[in-house]
C-alpha cells in the first residue's frame, strides 16, 4: 500500500484550532525555520481510511493465537483500557501538587505493594519504562550497593549464554564488564561454572527462572547461595513470571533485586513494540537507591519525594508510563491473590497440554511437567526435508494464527518456543494442534511449498539483507514532490 | 475471583487426567519445596468487573483535572483532535507486538517509517529511529552514541529542564564518562563558560530549544562553538514549536532529540510518553533502538521490515549500543496520526496561538504589581516570571478557582514562575487568571 | 469555518474551470431563481473542533449523572461490559450502510443471523427480525401484523408501559382499527374484563412481562383466553428477566417483542435503543423490517443476505407491510456482544441480582412509616409503593442527596412510586437511601 | 467464517457481576423458565477475535469510497462520536426530572432551531428514529391536519412513481389511499398529471427535490401551488438535502411538512442500518399536531411537556435517538452557516466533476450540471456484452471501492447512481474514475470475466433466491449441539 506521504501531496488544511483571541505575535525572523517543511494535513476521512488499512495490516492477540515465547501475549482486557482512559488518569500534569494528585499516588502506592507481595520483594519503583530499563534500573542498584559501601572492585556481572540478549547488553550499558558463563543442556544454571566465575569481583548475577525452555532451576537456591556467598546480589529476569504467580516468588528464591514486565504478566496491551512498563523491585537492602522520585505516605496523604541521599537518581522524565500502571492495578485488582494463582495454574496446564499433544508429531527436547513455555525443535525436520523453522513460522501465517518465538534459546537447534497463555481455551488449542499437525504433514509431502510461504499475507518474505545493505529509512521527498 | 482464564473447572480437570496428573500441583513438582510459596499471596482475592470499575473510577476522581492550566516544563497541553485518539485505540495497533514477524506486522512498520519520515522532516535531520522512551532518556541516549574512546567529557547546558541533566546523569554514571555543566547566565547558557570547558575530550555539548525558562537561545553561535573544538552538537526540541523554528538541522546539530508528547499525547501523569531521536546520516548505524526500514519481498513489492538490527542487542549482547528494545510504538503512531490530522499549517498554527497567548499573559502578568520577567531573552510559549510575594500561597489560591498556575520553582530559583500557555487557553482564561491574581494581592494587602 | 470538505479552493476553482464554469453559483443555475435562499442562513458560522468540543462538553455538564439511581420504566442501568463498548465502537461496524452489498458485507449480515438467533433463544419463539426502532414502536408493528381483514379490534392490557398503549395509538389511528384498553385491577389486567373484550373481530391482545407496575401476571392463563378467541398472544418483555423468567414461547405467544436496551445499552437519554421482535414460524412473512438469512455463494460456502425482501417497502410499496427499512443494527450488534459476554449463567445472575436487591428495598421500605407496597403481586426487579405524603418533596430532597428515586406516578396514580434496582445498585447504596428518606420523614416532622 | 455458536460450545463463565450482598429471593418455580437456552458465555479473548473477524468483513466509509446515490454516505467525523461518548449524555434516565437534564433538552431544542433554519420550516420533532419513521410521522401530521379541520373526504396521497419506496409504504401504514402519478423523462413530476390526480380528496402530496436523477424541478413552485389550491399539502422527502444546504430550502418551495435523515445530511454514522434519526420538521399550521414530548423554554430553563391536546400522540417511547442527535448537533455546530453551504457545494462540484470524467466512457443520460449525485446508464454495455449493472457493480468490490446505487432510479434502464458526497478530495474522485474506466475497458474486452466478479471477496455472489425460498434465518441448535 501507499505511504501516508504520496496519498496527500498537498495540505489540505486544517479546521481543529480556534483563530487567534489575541494579538499575534510575531517571531523574529532570525528564530524562524526555512527549510521546507513536508507535512501535509490530510483530510480526516484518509487519515481513517489509512489507518484502517494499516491496521489490517497488523496481527494483534485480537485476531488470534499467539504463542511467542517468553513474551506472554496473553489478552488485553478492555476493562483495563476504559480505566486508563478516565479523565481523571489521562488529564492531569504530572507537575501538579500531591494533594491534587492523591488518586494518581494511590495508583502507585497500591501497585508497589501489590508487586512487592507477588514477586517477595519489599519495595518498587515504578518509574522504568519497559523490561530493558528494569534491568539497568537494577543494575544501578547493584552498582550503587557496592560503592556506597566501598566495594568498588565489584565490577562483573555474570550472565548465562541462555539469558536474554538484554542481559547483557543493560549490563555493559550500566557500566559493567560481562561474564558468560555456560548452560547445562536444559538451560540451567552450570553450577560449577558458577563455581569458578564468581569471585570478589563479582557484582552480581542476572537469570530467568523459569528458564527460556520453560523449565525452573532445580539448583535455584544453592546457585543464590553462591553468588551471595562471593558476595555478590541475584537479578530476577521476571519475563517468566507468568508461570509462578501465587507459586513461588523471586523474593523466596535468594533474587535481591529483579524487574516485571507489566505489558508481558500483567496484561497491559504491547502496542506493536511499547509503551512497556518494567517496574523494578528489590529487597530492604536496595529499596534505599531505588530512583527518584518515590510516593511516600504522610499521614493520610501522599507525597511525592524527590529525596535523593543515596538514590541513584532519575532514570527517566516525570513518574513512569502511569497509564499502563494504572492498566495493571485494574488487572491486579479484578484477579486477586486467586485469580493470579489461577492465571499461572492455567497458562502451565495449557502449555503441558499443547506440549503434550504435539509431541508425538514434533520432538520436545524435554519431557514434562513444563512450566508457562516449552520448546520444539525442528532440527530432524531440517535434517530430512530442508524445511527450517523459519520455513515452519512463514507457513504458519498462512494459517492465521502467529508463529512462536524462533531460534531461541540457542540451546536448542531450529526450535520453536510456544507459550501459549492462560488466556486460550482447550478449543482454540484444539485448533492449533490440528494446524500444527497439518503443517508437519505438508513439510514431509511437500517441503518446497513450505519453503515458499508465506502466500496469503499482504506480501511475501521481505528482503532483509537489502534493507540493511543499502538502508532506506525515511521516505525522500525529493524523488516525488514536483 | 475475576479471571480471564476460559477454560472451566471441569475442562482443566479433564486436561489434568489426560495429562496424567490428578491435581495442579502436579505441574509444578519440578519446583524445590522450598521455595514454593505454600500460602496464598496476602493481597485481597479477586472482583468482578463492575466492582474494579467502581473502584478505580473512585480512585480517578480523587485526582483534580484542572480545566485551566498554565503549567508546561517538559508535559504539554495541547488539543488533541478526536481522530488521533480513535485511529490510537484500534484493536490491531494496541495489541500487536514488536513486529518480528513483517509479513503480519506490514501496518506497524510502515507507520514507523513514517513517523521516522515524519520527525526528520521536524528537525530537518537525516535519520530516525522509531522511539525512545521518552525525552530524557532520548536525550540520555543521544550522548551514548556521541562518546568515543578519545572522547569521554559530556557537557549539558545548565538552562535545561534539570530532568534532562539528571537522567543523563543517571544513565552515564559508573560508565567512565565526566559531566559538567554549564552554567546558565540571564536565563541561557553562558556561551564563555561554554567555549572554556568545551576540549578535544568532550564529546558533545546538549542545549534546549526553547529551554527550560522558556527561552530562545543563540543555537546558531552555541553549535558553531561546539563543532569547532570536534565535539558533536546536539539540540533536546520542542516538537510542535519546530513546525516555526529553525530546525537543528539548520543549526548544524548532528543529533536532536526531545519529548514526543506534545504530538496528541495525553498528559497522563507523565507517561506514557514518546523519546524522538534524529541524527545526521553519518550517526545512522549508532542510533539505538528500533528502525523501521523499506526493502522489497520475494514477489517485489515495496515491504518494510526492522533493520540495522546488527546494532541491537540481541545481535550484540553486551557489545550493543544500548539495552533498549521496546520503542513506544503506539506512542509513535499517536504522534503521527497527529502530524497528519495537523498538517504543517495546523502545527505552525498551534505554535502561533501558543506563542501569542504566551506574550499576551506575559504582558498582563507583568502589568500586576511585584510580578516581572525573570530574563530578557526572547520566549516562545514558556517564560518565567519573578514574583516578589509569596509564590506558594499565590498558586493555592489560584488552585482554588479551579487553575493551576505556572511552576514555582525552588532553591536558588524560589520567587521564579515558569508560566506555559498552549492553544487551549482562551484569553478568557486568562483574564480570569489575572482577575484572580488582583484577588489574591488585594486580599494579601487587607492584611 | 469547521469543514471537512478536502479540496482546498485552488482545487474546487480547478475543477470549476474544468468544467467550464466560473463559479459555485454554475453549479445550481437549474434551481428557478425564485427558490434560491439569496442570502447566508441564520445559523452562527462554524467553529473549530477544540471549540465545539469546549461547547458540547459545557451542555453535557449541564445534565446530573445520578451515581445512585433507582428508576426504571422501560430504560434500564444495567452494568455495561468493557468489551461491549470497544466492540461496537469499531469503525467498520459504525460507518457500513444497510448491507445491501453482501459480499463486503457479511460481518453486519452474520452478527444479525446471531442476533436474530439470540433473541429467539431468549424469548422462546421461531423467527425474529434484525430489531425495529425501540420497545414501542416494535409492540405497535406487531399489532400491524395481527390485524387481518376481520379482525380488526385491538385490546392492550391497561396495566402495561403507558409509552407502550400510546405509540400503539398513535400507529394505528386512522388505519380503521379499533383499539381498547383492557382495565387494570390490583395492578394487573383485569381477566374477566379481558374475557369480555375478547370476541371474533379482535385481533390481538398484547400484556407486558413483567408489567408497567413491575408485576408478573399470570400469563398462561391470559394467553389461554385470549387464544381461545382466535386472537393473537402478543408479549412484551424484559430481555435480561428472559434469562430466568418462563419465555412468551412457554406460555403460548405468537408473538414477543421488547425493549432491548437493557442489554449493554446505555440510558443516552432515552435512545438510541433497540426494538425486537420474535414470532412463531407461521407468521415470518409478516415480520416487518430487516431479516439476514443464510445461503450459499457461488463457491458453495456458507453465505448471508438480507432475505424475504418481498415483505419490503422497496419491492412492494403501498402494499409493504411496514415502511420501515432502517433497523437498529449497532444496537442489535451491541445487544449480541453483551449476550455472548453475560452468557445464559451471567443474564441470571443479573436477573438474580437485580430481583434480591429488589426484594431487599421493598421490605425496607416498607418498613417505614407511611410506605407501603401498592400491590400484592410477585415481583421480579421493580415494585409498586404507595406513599402517604408529598412524593414530589421526598424525591426532591433525595435528588439533593445524588439520588434519583423511583418513578412518581400522576393523575389517579398520585402517590405512587414505581422503584427499579439492577446488580448496579449497592446494599450500601439501599441503605443510604432509606437513611435518606428516614431524615426527609424526620424533617417533615419537625413542620 | 464460523458462527459464534459454533465457536463457544459451553459457557465459560462471566466475572463481570459481583456477588450477591443482600438475601437471595427466590423466583416462585411457576414463573421460571424450563426451556433451556443456549447462550454460552465467551471468553472475552474469543469475543474480541470473532468480532475483528466480522469487522473485517464489513466495508464501512472508514475503508473507501461510498458512492451510494441518495444514501449520502459522507465521512462521519470522530469528534461527533467523542462528543456522544461524553457519561454526561450516555449516563441520564430518558425520565429525570426536567431541571437535572437542561443540557440534554438543550441539544433537542437548540437542533431543532438550526433544523428549522437550515431548510425554512416553523418547527421540528426529533422523535422519529429513521427516515420511513419521519415520513410516517409527517404523514401523521397531514392526517391531524385535515382531521381538525373536519375535512374528512382527504383519503389520498399523491406521489411520483420515482419516489423512494417507503413514500408510498408510509404513506399506506398511515392510512391513506396511494395514488400514483408518472414522471418526465427527467424524473420531474408531470405537472399535468399531477394537475389531473389533484382534488377534494387529496390530502397531499411527496416529492424528493432534487430527485434520484440528482435534477432539480424546475416547475417545483408551479408543483406545490397546485397542490395547496387543491387543498392538500405538499410533503417533502429530505434524502436528498445534502445538495442544496444553504442554498435553497424546501419552506421556501411551498413544502409543509419534510424529514430529514441525520444519518445521510448531517453525517451521523449508519451503523450497518441503524441507529438513523428522522427529524420532521413542518410550517406553523402543522406545529401544534407534532408529536409527544416535546420540549418548551420555561422563563430560564427547559421543560418537557406532553401537552397532547393535538399533538398526533407519540410514535416512539422516551425521546427520540437522543445519542444521535447530540452527533448531529456537533457537526452543525461546527460546520455553521458557512459550513453547511460549503459542504453542499462541493458535493455537487464533486458530484459534475465526476460525471463530467465519466461521460466519455459511460452514458450519462442528462447532461450537467447535475446536484449531488447523478445516474449513469449501462443499457448500451448490456445489449452489447450481456454485462449488467449487477455485473458491473461486483466487479467493482474487487477493486475496494462500494458500488453505486443500482436500479435506481428505475426510470433509467440499467442505473448506477452515485454519490459521491463532499468529502472526497479530487485524488479520491481521480483514482475512481480510472477504475471505472478500466472496469468499462475490461467489460468490452473480456465480458465473461465480469460477469464472475467478485473474486477476491470473502464470499462469491450469494444465492439469494435460495435464501427466501427455503429461509434459514437462525442458528439450529439441535442440529449441533449433542
Amino acid at each position: 500500500m501507499k505511504l501516508i506521504f504520496e496519498k496527500t501531496k498537498i495540505d489540505r488544511g486544517s479546521m481543529l484550532l480556534p483563530p487567534l483571541d489575541v494579538p499575534e505575535t510575531e517571531l523574529k525572523a532570525c528564530y524562524k525555520r526555512e527549510k521546507e517543511l513536508h507535512l501535509e494535513a490530510m483530510p480526516e476521512t484518509d487519515i481513517s481510511r489509512h489507518y484502517t488499512e494499516l491496521a489490517e495490516r497488523v496481527y494483534g492477540v485480537n485476531n488470534g493465537f499467539y504463542p511467542l515465547g517468553s513474551c506472554t501475549m496473553k489478552y488485553n482486557p478492555k476493562v483495563n483500557d476504559e480505566m486508563a482512559a478516565l479523565p481523571g488518569f489521562t488529564d492531569i500534569h504530572p507537575l501538579q501538587p500531591a494533594a491534587t494528585v492523591q488518586g494518581a499516588l494511590k495508583v502507585i502506592s497500591e501497585t508497589e505493594k501489590l508487586l512487592s507481595e507477588i514477586t517477595g520483594m519489599d519495595d518498587y519503583s515504578l518509574q522504568p519504562a519497559a523490561g530493558a530499563h528494569g534491568e539497568f534500573t537494577g543494575l544501578k542498584l547493584i552498582r550503587a550497593y557496592h560503592e556506597k559501601r566501598g566495594d568498588v572492585k565489584r565490577t562483573k556481572i555474570i550472565v548465562p549464554d541462555s539469558a536474554h540478549g538484554t542481559n547483557p547488553a543493560s549490563a555493559a550499558m550500566a557500566g559493567f564488564e560481562v561474564v558468560n558463563i555456560p548452560s547445562t543442556d536444559k538451560g540451567f544454571v552450570d553450577v560449577e561454572a558458577l563455581k569458578k566465575a564468581v569471585g570478589e569481583d563479582t557484582a552480581g548475577f542476572m537469570l530467568t527462572n523459569p528458564n527460556t525452555l520453560g523449565l525452573f532451576d532445580e539448583n535455584i537456591l544453592e546457585i543464590t547461595k553462591i553468588v551471595h556467598d562471593a558476595g555478590g546480589l541475584n537479578y530476577y529476569d521476571g519475563a517468566n513470571l507468568n508461570a509462578i504467580m501465587g507459586i513461588a516468588r523471586p523474593g523466596d528464591m535468594g533474587f535481591d533485586v529483579m524487574h516485571l514486565n507489566l505489558h508481558k504478566t500483567f496484561s497491559t496491551p504491547h502496542g506493536g513494540g511499547g509503551p512497556g512498563s518494567g517496574p523494578v523491585g528489590c529487597k530492604k537492602i536496595l529499596t534505599r537507591f531505588l530512583p527518584v522520585p518515590r510516593v511516600k505516605r504522610n499521614g493520610d496523604s501522599y507525597v511525592l519525594s524527590e529525596d535523593r541521599e543515596d538514590s541513584i537518581g532519575r532514570v527517566r522524565g516525570f513518574n513512569g508510563n502511569f497509564l499502563v500502571l494504572v492498566r495493571a492495578l485494574t488487572y491486579i485488582l479484578t484477579l486477586g491473590a486467586d485469580g493470579l494463582k489461577a492465571a499461572s495454574q492455567n497458562a502451565v496446564l495449557n502449555a503441558n497440554y499443547l506440549m503434550e499433544n504435539l509431541k508425538d508429531t514434533y520432538l520436545t527436547p524435554f519431557s514434562g511437567p513444563c512450566m508457562h513455555e516449552f520448546v520444539i525443535s525442528l532440527e530432524e525436520l531440517k535434517k530430512e526435508t530442508g524445511v527450517s523453522a523459519l520455513d515452519m513460522a512463514k507457513a504458519l501465517l498462512d494459517y492465521g494464527v502467529h508463529p512462536p518465538t524462533m531460534y531461541f534459546p540457542l540451546i536448542v537447534h531450529e526450535a520453536f518456543m510456544l507459550e501459549p497463555t492462560e488466556t486460550e481455551s482447550r478449543e482454540n488449542l484444539d485448533k492449533v494442534i490440528s494446524i500444527y499437525k497439518e503443517l508437519y504433514k505438508r513439510a514431509k509431502d511437500d517441503p518446497e511449498d513450505i519453503k515458499n510461504s508465506p502466500k496469503k499475507t499482504v506480501i511475501g518474505r521481505p528482503d532483509e539483507v537489502m534493507a540493511a545493505r543499502t538502508p532506506v529509512i525515511r521516505y525522500d521527498f525529493t524523488g516525488s514532490i514536483n | 475471583m475475576g479471571t480471564y482464564v476460559p477454560n472451566t473447572k471441569t475442562e482443566q480437570e479433564e486436561i489434568l487426567k489426560s495429562l496424567g496428573y490428578t491435581g495442579m500441583e502436579d505441574l509444578f513438582v519440578t519446583i524445590p519445596k522450598e521455595v514454593l510459596l505454600g500460602r496464598a499471596l496476602d493481597i485481597p482475592d479477586g472482583i468482578s468487573e463492575l466492582q474494579v470499575k467502581k473502584k478505580l473510577s473512585k480512585i480517578a476522581g480523587e485526582n483534580k483535572v484542572f480545566s485551566s492550566l498554565f503549567r508546561g516544563c517538559g508535559a504539554y497541553r495541547h488539543y488533541i483532535p478526536s481522530i488521533v485518539k480513535q485511529v490510537a485505540s484500534k484493536e490491531e495497533f494496541m495489541t500487536a507486538y514488536t513486529p518480528y514477524q513483517a509479513e503480519i506486522s506490514q501496518g506497524t512498520l510502515q507507520a514507523i517509517f513514517e513517523f521516522q519520515t515524519m520527525i526528520c522532516e521536524l528537525t530537518g535531520l537525516d535519520v530516525a529511529n522509531a522511539s525512545v522512551y521518552d525525552g530524557c532518556s532520548a536525550a540520555a541516549e543521544a550522548v551514548i552514541m556521541c562518546r568515543e574512546r578519545k572522547r569521554n567529557r559530556v557537557l549539558l547546558s545548565g538552562a535545561m529542564n534539570p530532568q534532562i541533566i539528571e537522567t543523563v546523569k543517571t544513565y552515564l554514571h559508573g560508565t567512565g564518562a565526566e559531566i559538567f555543566v554549564v552554567p546558565a547566565k540571564e536565563g541561557v547558557t553562558d556561551k564563555q563558560a561554554l567555549q572554556q570547558m568545551l576540549d578535544d575530550k568532550t564529546a558533545c555539548f546538549l542545549v534546549q530549544q526553547p529551554n527550560f525558562y522558556g527561552i530562545l537561545e543563540d543555537y546558531e553561535e552555541l553549535g558553531k562553538i561546539t563543532k569547532e573544538s570536534g565535539a558533536r552538537y546536539v539540540m533536546s526540541c520542542n516538537p510542535i514549536l519546530l513546525g516555526m523554528l529553525k530546525t537543528p538541522g539548520e543549526y548544524g546539530a548532528d543529533i536532536a532529540v526531545g519529548e514526543g508528547q506534545p504530538l496528541g499525547l495525553s498528559l497522563s501523569y507523565g507517561g506514557p510518553y514518546l523519546g524522538f531521536m534524529t541524527a545526521t546520516s553519518e550517526l545512522m548505524r549508532k542510533l539505538p533502538g528500533r528502525i523501521a526500514g523499506q526493502t522489497k519481498d520475494a514477489r517485489g513489492e515495496t515491504a518494510y521490515v526492522l533493520t540495522l538490527q546488527a546494532r541491537e542487542q540481541h545481535i550484540r549482547r553486551e557489545k550493543a549500543s544500548s539495552s533498549i528494545c521496546s520503542n513506544e510504538a503506539l506512542c509513535a503512531l499517536t504522534a503521527s496520526v497527529y502530524l497528519s490530522a495537523m498538517g504543517k499549517k495546523g502545527l505552525k498554527q498551534a505554535a502561533t496561538l501558543s506563542m501569542s497567548k504566551a506574550h499576551y499573559l506575559a504582558a498582563k502578568l507583568c502589568s500586576l504589581p511585584r510580578f516581572k520577567m525573570a530574563f530578557e531573552g526572547d520566549f516562545v510559549h514558556e517564560f518565567t516570571t519573578v514574583y516578589e510575594g509569596n509564590t506558594d500561597k499565590l498558586l493555592d489560591e489560584l488552585e482554588k478557582y479551579g487553575i493551576l498556575g505556572g511552576l514555582p520553582l525552588q532553591g536558588t530559583d524560589t520567587g521564579k514562575i515558569i508560566w506555559c500557555t498552549t492553544e487551549m487557553n482562551s484569553k478568557e482564561e486568562m483574564d480570569e487568571l489575572i482577575d484572580r491574581i488582583k484577588e489574591v494581592q488585594l486580599h494579601e494587602a487587607d492584611i
